[in-house]
């Protein structure tokens, strides 16, 4: 069971539940869905860039697996408030964290989705999110 | 007349942990395991008889066009197919239904023709039927699936108004690799001769669990695959009525399926080496042949009434664990030995990954069956199939370990 | 760097007599031995892992799963192709060159494109040309073999004047399975790119022979099969530059190359899964995975050295028997461990049927080289084809074999 | 050895190596072409029926193994002087004995080729003759 508890660390095991940011912001003007159409997986991300490029208002909606839904609720936390090269660069790190299972000290909660790597299936499931936030911050803007 | 629980013996990959557990195998829909006369059938081909089949006149080359051909010869007597020139090899039932699409398709539809399938079809069965429409203009429709999610089914009345005199072919499956449905081929076949239609049944999921005798069916073709029916990967049929198959243009061409060859054009052989261009897969072929020859042993309706009663144990004791939906045929309606289903608050993957801690061996997903999820308001399925070996504690494996996740993703 | 004569213990199939005598394979153009690693890597992987690939979840599954994309990932460095994606399972060198022809060749051919192949390909790299050309309204043309019997060669003024920028595909084998003779496709691939036509190389002989690198050779397309190499039946290799293989329509379609499917339509995958409809040949996938593994640990150099010797050896040898056309290169030139060769007054099934009773396994034949034979005046050859395993004794039997037959029909 | 000397009986050889009716009959009105493509081996045979309906003229050309060159000269001893139904008879107890290993006590040269049956790859070489004369037999009057 040890490889479990890795896998579903309590901080995804929480955001699986209580999902942050489940949802349509009030504000939004930019958006993207992600696909995985081999699992039947998908996400919308919602986002609100500012006049000065920040995302100052995220939500996301959409069906998944646990590991999904907690990396992208743990992702729209981590976005708020960053430029769109300051959110590439985290999702750098966190495809290094899930692809090496290695995470460096100073990451927090990105972390606990270390224990993906053991599962390559799942990598997919972790990222989804990240690439509809990626893919929505590089939209023009809209709605 | 029922299985013997010593079989698993038969079967070197059942033997093993997983997780620390004993394997608990119910991904039989996805590929069944192989019994040691198989395994022991492919070596003693490369060991002893290994050559090239057809154009050799030396001793291996004669033992291997032997044993070659001697695996069509029982892969006819397997399904009752009236000559052995009535079943072509292929690598799997996807390549032979991509066959049937490739050569007889646009040799008999215009614009206009409908090919009509169901709405349970896997990919395989529904995407070369899409293609072949796009090339030919013919229009293709679809039965539909009705029903609650227990008591899901073909719906009779919109199959007799689909199935009109346009309709050139229809494309079923005999058994639905994520509903457990089986279908009333023969009935099916009826209707379909009844107005002209060619009939293609997918059998991938029945070829190793019930009898089948394609002359009592009396369908046009017939595709299934070797590793669902505990033969080799790799290796497959397509049954065909001798007298649509010669009528067929080749589909792949090069060595061995041809006649006369020159530098301006070629003739070809008559079936099955029309469809068999170069070499073939000799020694996977043999060890289907051994694949036949253990399921005849055990018996198929043995086997179907072992997988039927595993089959409706999983649903009874599974329809009693909370927040659960499964889907398929009503209790005690004709169905396979697999069911699907569903939690509200934990996905697919999440049981499969959790399931094989325990040793269990699932499979989630939409099962290459995207469409009839979206239909039933479902991203994906968690899956348990059953084959020979398979006992009803396993079953209860199986639902021990379900109660642990729903616990777990509650708690 | 020559072989062990060690190395016959490795192929089990070796160990044995024919008609009472010891059996000399020397049929190897047509299907090659197989060493126990590849025939214990098919067998464990049955007996551990066997599985569906790709969409499981569970342990056999992900093992499934490494295995069969570890054997994509060693096949790529077997040829050192630029990546992983660039390798697409087939059943063998027909079903690749067959999916270039139907996926490639309707996309990007036009009346009026011509088609360049050679007048001594095998009919798997030629009838599939005339039946693109039929089909797309393009012209295929030949590259003419000259030259006298033992000096056979492509006529190179010939070739430069045929390739023109009309020609937007060009096939050729690397080494002829009737004559022995090798090309330099690194140079035909140059003066093919310097027209723009894609390149399709035919390495069905050549594969487990000689080292190759498609990064040096330059071709765009490479076709080989398992069981001319050592390794098993029912798998091939069909190499592909990614950014052609990125822009090719499917060529089966079905579950596992699929993205999103619905009702009506249907988005494929990239490279490699977009070719591989239906469930892999994943035990031979891992079967031939042995076979790279074992001739790398002969080394391919050497195996050249030890092919084109024995090679040379026969031809010498067969040379002084009375009556004898010897067909092929020029001694000393580019060769493969093959030599043909018709007798005046003894035909080639005659000869074939003789030799088995020698212990002696020969071809005879066309060689699925109908109208190569036509021009070069023969209905028929005999080939002795080498592989790892032969010795300079085994010739000495087979001469001794060819004076006897001959004897016995002067008698 | 024993195989071989049953496949390569004398009477075998001695038409092989001098075939009968070998080249264009002077007078013929029937021909036919059998081809066996796969081995390379064809075979014309050329053939005068009277108007009584009896073979009276017969001849062969072509090329192939020493099965199908001897199996062809022999038939042409053989169907001299036959009718059409009485030539198809001959070549039913012909097809008989190269799939069966087994000749009737009456039959005489046509048992040399009994040993066949043990090379199935072979019983086509032995038929091809056959195949075309009956084939001529069915051809409308020509020449
Ligand atoms: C030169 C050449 N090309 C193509 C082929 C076809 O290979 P396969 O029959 O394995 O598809 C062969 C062998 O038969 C060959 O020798
Ligand atoms: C109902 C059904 N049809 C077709 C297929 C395709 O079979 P294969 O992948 O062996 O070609 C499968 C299995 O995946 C199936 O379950």
């Amino acid at each position: 069971m040890s490889d479990l508890t890795d896998l579903y660390q309590s901080v995804i095991l929480d955001h699986n539940k209580r999902p942050r940011n489940r949802g349509k912001p009030p504000i939004a003007n930019r958006v993207a869905t992600g696909d995985n159409p081999s699992c039947g997986d998908n996400c919308t991300v919602y986002l609100h860039l500012t006049d000065e490029g920040r995302v100052d208002a995220i939500g996301f909606e959409g069906s998944g697996c646990a590991i999904s839904q907690a990396s992208t609720s743990l992702m729209t936390t981590q976005v708020k408030g960053k430029t769109a090269a300051e959110a590439e660069a985290l999702f750098n790190e966190f495809k290094q964290i899930v692809t090496s299972g290695q995470a460096p000290e100073e990451i927090s909660d990105l972390a606990a989705f270390a224990g993906v790597h053991a599962f390559p299936a799942r990598i997919k499931c972790a990222t989804l999110g990240w690439h509809a936030a990626l893919e929505a911050l590089k939209q023009p803007p809209s709605v | 007349m029922s299985l013997s629980p010593n079989l698993r013996i038969d079967f070197p990959a059942l033997d093993q942990h997983v997780g620390g557990k004993p394997l608990v195998y119910l991904d039989n829909g996805a590929t069944t395991q192989k019994p040691r006369s198989v395994i022991d059938a492919v070596a003693r081909f490369y060991e002893r008889d290994n050559s090239n089949v057809h154009r050799g006149l030396h001793a291996l080359s004669m033992r291997a066009t032997d044993g070659y051909e001697a695996a069509r010869t029982r892969a006819a007597t397997f399904i009752n197919a009236a000559h052995p020139s009535e079943i072509v090899f292929t690598r799997g039932t996807t390549e032979s239904i991509n066959l049937v699409a490739q050569s007889w398709g646009p040799a008999n539809l215009r614009p206009g023709d409908i090919i009509l399938a169901t709405e349970m079809e896997h990919h395989s069965n529904l995407v070369p039927w899409q293609q072949l429409a796009l090339r030919t203009g013919a229009t293709l429709k679809y039965v539909p699936v009705t029903g609650n999610d227990a008591e899901l089914g073909l719906d009779p009345d919109a199959l007799d108004k689909l199935l009109t005199p346009q309709v050139k072919l229809f494309a079923f499956t005999h058994l639905s690799n994520t509903l457990g449905i089986l279908t009333d081929a023969a009935a099916l076949c009826a209707k379909a001769r009844a107005v002209g239609a060619v009939t293609v049944i997918d059998a991938a999921q029945s070829i190793g669990h019930e009898p089948i005798d394609v002359q009592v069916i009396g369908c046009d073709f017939l595709a299934f695959s070797g590793h669902k029916m505990a033969g080799p990967t790799g290796i497959g049929v397509l049954y065909g009525r001798r007298q649509l198959l010669n009528t067929m243009p080749p589909y792949q061409t090069g060595g061995g399926m041809v006649n006369a060859v020159t530098y301006e054009g070629a003739t070809w052989k008559p079936s099955p080496e029309r469809f068999e261009a170069g070499t073939p897969n000799v020694a996977d072929a043999i060890g289907l042949h051994a694949a036949f020859d253990y399921l005849d042993q055990l018996g198929r309706p043995a086997i179907a009434a072992h997988d039927f009663a595993l089959g409706e144990r999983a649903c009874a004791a599974l329809s009693e664990l909370p927040g659960i939906r499964i889907l398929g045929p009503k209790p005690g309606q004709p169905r396979g030995g697999l069911v699907s289903f569903a939690f509200a608050d934990v996905h697919a993957h999440d049981v499969v990954t959790f399931a094989d801690q325990d040793g269990v061996a699932l499979r989630g997903g939409h099962h290459c069956n995207q469409p009839l999820m979206r239909k039933l308001g479902l991203s994906s399925t968690t899956r348990a199939s059953f084959y020979v070996y398979n006992t009803p504690e396993e079953i209860d494996v199986l639902v021990k370990s379900m109660r642990r996740i729903l616990k777990f993703f509650a708690g």
